[in-house]
């Protein structure tokens, strides 16, 4: 099986490609997709290749890309559509809550909503507000979605092909930081990533950290650090948030006793409560210290200038495993 | 040539007969047959049954909420009997003739109102969205699925539905645009009963009328009488052609009144005058149509009865199918949210059943 | 000083009236609030007593709804709108979370949000789609928001007060079920009741509850059943669920040893799992069971005919507290 | 009488002088001051510069992404010689100029797009909000805002702004809806500079132009040739009479070309031609507006290089303090979220600062 060397982008760009030319019913639209394939070019060449009618350029309207899908759909369509940054997934909102989630519970099982919302996420990258954001764990809130956040090039296009192919919505969301900065061996043929299930990065004794997206670059850094202080750190990435992978999660947590998740979003109501309710909740008698969480503060990512505060560097996230492995 | 017409720039209403049901604008009343007329009027009055025997039912606790659809009845029968199996229905919630007409049963509508979700799958009708609650939410389905439409080269049309308060959303806008922009085969009607709950039209928007709207979105937009049933099937048909012809959406404002409470809920004292109430009702639909067909010979006062006992028996046998049906069963809170069910849902479904298992030892 | 028996409802519209009367800048607008007095009759009267320009009802749209409130706030004025029913929140999500919360931030200062945004929630009472939810959560992980949650009328009145009169934007959640359900005497003079502070409702010792709006009578039925097989439970009313009352909480639950939150919205990334983790970060060594979350499934609410398996009964959460009580 | 002879109904663009200057359509020309005119180009040079360095200053990596406002100049200007004290201003992203005017400094434009949330705190600039990334929503605070200046009867008038691509969002329609509801002083205006990023107008809307959806309001709506300074200050002058006497709402659609990149992070070359840049290079704002004075005598073509000279040397120092500006503190992430901060984030920050501490033993 013949491979390349591929960025996040491309690998993302090669899955939609590879979905376009063998399934007539996918449409990719939103902002900017089309001519100029993307802000991040993740569609960069499908409209040339597919034409207009399957790659288009949508009005600037969030709630009418995203609703427009759900008809779509109805007619059995399979559109994957992109929301600039996350930070504009809110206008969609009520979209993606009342009809995305819903239609099939709604109608009884008879019209799905088989499609993908992809969006780019997640902060560090100096820009504007409203573009680095991290509030996934508003989506994993909502029944009915299923939401999948991959960390390398490789699961990124595993994922998105399963995203595609899964009869449940999907939001997709693409760690922005992750775009560019790292490159990876991708198979040029297809293939696919189950949703919902966690990747045990890296196997250690220590103590559990679970992370998904771009922060998964930081906690392997953190854990160079851990491991000059004799830390033996076992990560998870979870790749999925809904559905979330309990089994893996509760294993892991089973052989360290000890867990710290690291997110990027806020703190309260945020993704670390969940993994925390998780891990109490499967492995309360194997605890030997508080189950953690490093997330962002209660506050909006501060503009470039204060984004060092707020993203969490490889010292921070050392500093907090250490606190857990040294709690008693 | 009908748009020129009545281009909403200049507030000019279609109407076809007068409150008697007298034919006032020959021009414009459609060619159809006296048999679809007819037919149009008995099915009226069987729309208008289920609806007076569902407020009923509701006051006597037999359902849940329900939002009636009095006086609104030729809109959607108008529409509905243009309807073709292939063409699809966006429903909001207060066009029960279009319902019937595309396939629901009575027995669906109860079983929705009187609060179980298996009344919006509609099993025997195809194209049919089930009834949504956010305002405007639902036109913009109809766009995506008038884009669908094209793409997939179907010969079909999409007949959208929602009333005055809705072209106040944000929806409501990006749908005509999107539908607009992409010359999508829908017919949007705003059945514009002066009221949103208690909010009157002219506190929801300070435009000439509703219709106008539609030059925002650089399309056809047409103010009919949506109390003649004649207006209503002429603009209708006439917004069929349009789009068919691959021209884009088409914007009717069909004037009307609600003659009943918004809900069962409502209480319309508290924003109506009686006096208001009593000018609508001489409109009513369902009397100017019989108005039409007794000045033709076509109808007899004396066969309204006979006809609404029949239609009253029908009904109340479909009721009797609601008030049967099964049980709500744990299985149907969870089974319908993914095609593949995630294993935290299992295991809440699990967990509660363990639950149930407990209390019923406890017994 | 006087007092009234009073409902909710009553309890509410008393709040407004007092703070109508006594601040200009105060303006009440929303859907069907003016003529009618709003679906449930809470601003009831105030059209009449204040005037059109004061109480309004505005075009039927949410965005514009909390976007236009934005506006008036850097104004001056202190606009109390209504959302129709919580489920209708949803197209007003971006303005709340992209400008609501953030204006002041945005400004460093110097515009602020001092609004209130009310809106009945939650389930119970046999209505439509979209008249039943409990997504507090999703504004409680939202930086630069309060999320109150009052469960009396007594509460109702105080809270409301003081939502009125901080300078931060509230949510109010005004929990339906309990409306017209309960009546109490409530002082007909002005008093407050500071937000971020819970109420214990009721001492024990074996295990913690801790709940808020329409749940806490639930509990308290289900604390009778506890009580006959000789569990005492402590009571916590949240009333706020951001700011949250981290020392009440820590306090009870360091002297309990065993908590259980109940709470009617989605689990998955819900109340239930900040509240856990606040148990483990607050308490981890008191902890004798593993902090539990009582909350709704990953469903939206089925319609009517299916309620009673989705909210819960006081057979159901007793059951969870005896199952938290037993552990060991 | 503006709005009625330049109806967005029969698309006429109102245009006071052509591309080199020349005065074509003296009765719309507005009756301002020779000085005025003068400090109006004199200005939109100003913030040219403004401009161009930021561009620069941004290429060589000492500022983040950054909006170029090339060609749009006029819009913005002739507005916001407009704006009294008193008046508000509700940005978009792309109007400098009225931001200058408004009372912002150069420091404050490179500090926010420098990356610091103080360039957003203008403290000498009186009513003028923070610029709003998601797009069309802060219309909606127009809208409130317009309410609240009625309900304080104050003397103040709205001017709020957006782009052609906003024309498409929920938030512009339910800002205008609202603000034509409440009879509130708004004057908004379209930027039409004819691409939402890499989208074409004809993409965004099938409208006969944006002026147009004045209607769907029920207000007056007007297209001015937006590189025209003349106009838009004629045009903008009309709207502001019509406002201030209590008539609500009026739409401007100012038709112009950004003549630069989206932002700094774009590349146009993907998505438009060269001939396209080209044509429009030909109306631009300033060169027009020097082709009037130069023809009045009230220019020398060899002003412009110390003008220039000079405002550049302004603008080094606006950007010296800019740079030099006190580091981001760890407060400044915290103080401003709440009036009164929860518990929580004050330990949120505490423990933070534990963190920077230990960091800095280690050293
Ligand atoms: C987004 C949203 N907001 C509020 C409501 C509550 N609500 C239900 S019906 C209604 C009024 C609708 O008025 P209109 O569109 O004129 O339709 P009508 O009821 O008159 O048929 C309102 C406000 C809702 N269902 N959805
Ligand atoms: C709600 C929202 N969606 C998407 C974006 C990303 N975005 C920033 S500017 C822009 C195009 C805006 O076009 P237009 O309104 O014409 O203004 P212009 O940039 O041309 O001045 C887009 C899509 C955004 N800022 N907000
Ligand atoms: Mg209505
Ligand atoms: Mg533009």
């Amino acid at each position: 099986m013949s491979s390349q060397v591929m960025t996040m982008v491309q690998a993302l760009t090669n899955a939609l490609d590879i979905k376009l030319a063998e399934d007539p019913d996918i449409v990719i639209y939103g902002e900017d997709v089309g001519v100029e394939g993307g802000v991040f070019r993740v569609t960069s060449g499908l409209q040339k290749k597919y034409g207009v009618e399957r790659v288009f350029d949508s009005p600037l309207a969030e709630s009418g890309i995203v609703g427009a899908a759900v008809g779509m759909c109805a007619v059995g369509l399979r559109p994957v559509v992109e929301i600039q940054f996350s930070g504009f997934a809110f206008p969609a909102f009520n979209q993606i809550l009342a009809h995305v989630a819903r239609m099939r519970n709604r109608s009884r099982g008879r019209y799905g909503a088989q499609m993908v919302i992809r969006m780019p996420y997640g902060g560090g990258i100096k820009a504007l507000e409203h573009h680095s954001e991290s509030m996934e764990a508003l989506f994993g809130h909502i029944p009915g979605l299923k939401v999948v956040i991959p960390s390398t090039p490789y699961d990124a296009k595993g994922l998105l092909i399963s995203a595609i192919e899964t009869d449940d919505p999907v939001i997709f969301m693409e760690p922005k930081k992750v775009y560019r900065a790292i490159k990876q061996e991708v198979p040029e043929t297809k293939f696919a990533i189950p949703i919902g299930k966690a990747k045990v990065v890296a196997e250690g004794s220590d103590i559990t950290v679970i992370s998904y997206g771009a922060e998964i670059r930081e906690v392997q850094r953190a854990m160079i650090m851990a491991k000059e202080k004799g830390i033996s750190v076992e990560l998870i990435d979870l790749r999925s948030i809904y559905p979330i992978d309990r089994e893996t999660i509760a294993a892991s947590i089973k052989k360290t006793g000890r867990v710290l998740s690291v997110t990027e979003g806020p703190t309260s109501f945020g993704a670390g409560a969940e993994l925390i309710s998780i891990a109490v909740e499967e492995a309360f008698l194997s605890l030997e210290a508080p189950p953690t969480r490093l997330a962002g503060f209660d506050t909006v990512p501060p503009l470039p200038k204060g984004e060092h505060h707020y993203f969490h560097t490889p010292e921070r996230i050392f500093y907090e495993i250490k606190k857990v492995v040294e709690y008693y | 040539m009908l748009f020129e017409e009545y281009d909403p720039r200049d507030d000019k209403m279609l109407q076809v007969m007068d409150n008697d049901g007298r034919i006032i604008n020959p021009q414009w009343k459609p060619d159809i047959p006296d048999e679809l007329v007819l037919e149009a009027y008995k099915f009226m009055n069987f729309a208008r049954t289920v609806d007076l025997m569902a407020v009923s039912y509701q006051r006597q606790g037999r359902m849940y909420t329900y939002p009636p659809n009095l006086g609104q009845e030729a809109i959607s029968t108008a529409i509905g009997k243009l309807m073709r199996p292939q063409d699809w229905l966006v429903p909001a919630f207060r066009e029960m003739s279009a319902w019937l007409l595309k396939g629901a049963r009575p027995r669906d509508i109860f079983l929705y109102f009187g609060g179980h979700e298996d009344g919006s799958k509609f099993s025997g009708a195809p194209n049919f969205l089930p009834s949504a609650v956010p305002i405007a939410s639902q036109l913009q389905h109809a766009a995506g699925i008038g884009y669908a439409i094209k793409y997939k080269k179907q010969d079909s049309v999409v007949f959208a539905f929602s009333g005055d308060g809705s072209t106040s959303e944000g929806d409501f806008h990006e749908a005509l645009n999107f539908a607009a922009v992409w010359k999508a085969p829908v017919i949007f009607t705003i059945q514009n009963n002066q009221y949103a709950i208690s909010v009157p039209v002219k506190n929801q928007t300070a435009s000439l009328n509703l219709a106008i709207k539609s030059l925002a979105y650089g399309i056809p937009g047409i103010k009919v009488d949506g109390n003649d049933f004649f207006a209503v099937y002429r603009a209708s048909s006439e917004a069929v052609q349009h789009t068919r012809a691959g021209n884009g959406p088409v914007l009717i404002e069909a004037v009307t009144f609600r003659q009943g409470a918004h809900t069962t809920s409502d209480d319309p004292s508290l924003y109506r005058s009686q006096e208001e109430e009593k000018a609508w009702s001489e409109k009513d639909p369902i009397k100017r149509l019989r108005g039409y067909l007794d000045s033709m010979g076509l109808w007899n006062p004396g066969d309204d009865e006979p006809m609404l006992e029949e239609y009253k028996n029908e009904v109340e046998k479909e009721f009797a199918v609601y008030e049967n049906y099964p049980d709500y069963k744990v299985e149907d809170v969870f089974q319908y949210h993914y095609k593949e069910m995630p294993e935290d849902l299992k295991h809440q479904q699990i967990n509660y059943e363990k639950f149930l298992n407990w209390k019923e030892a406890q017994k």
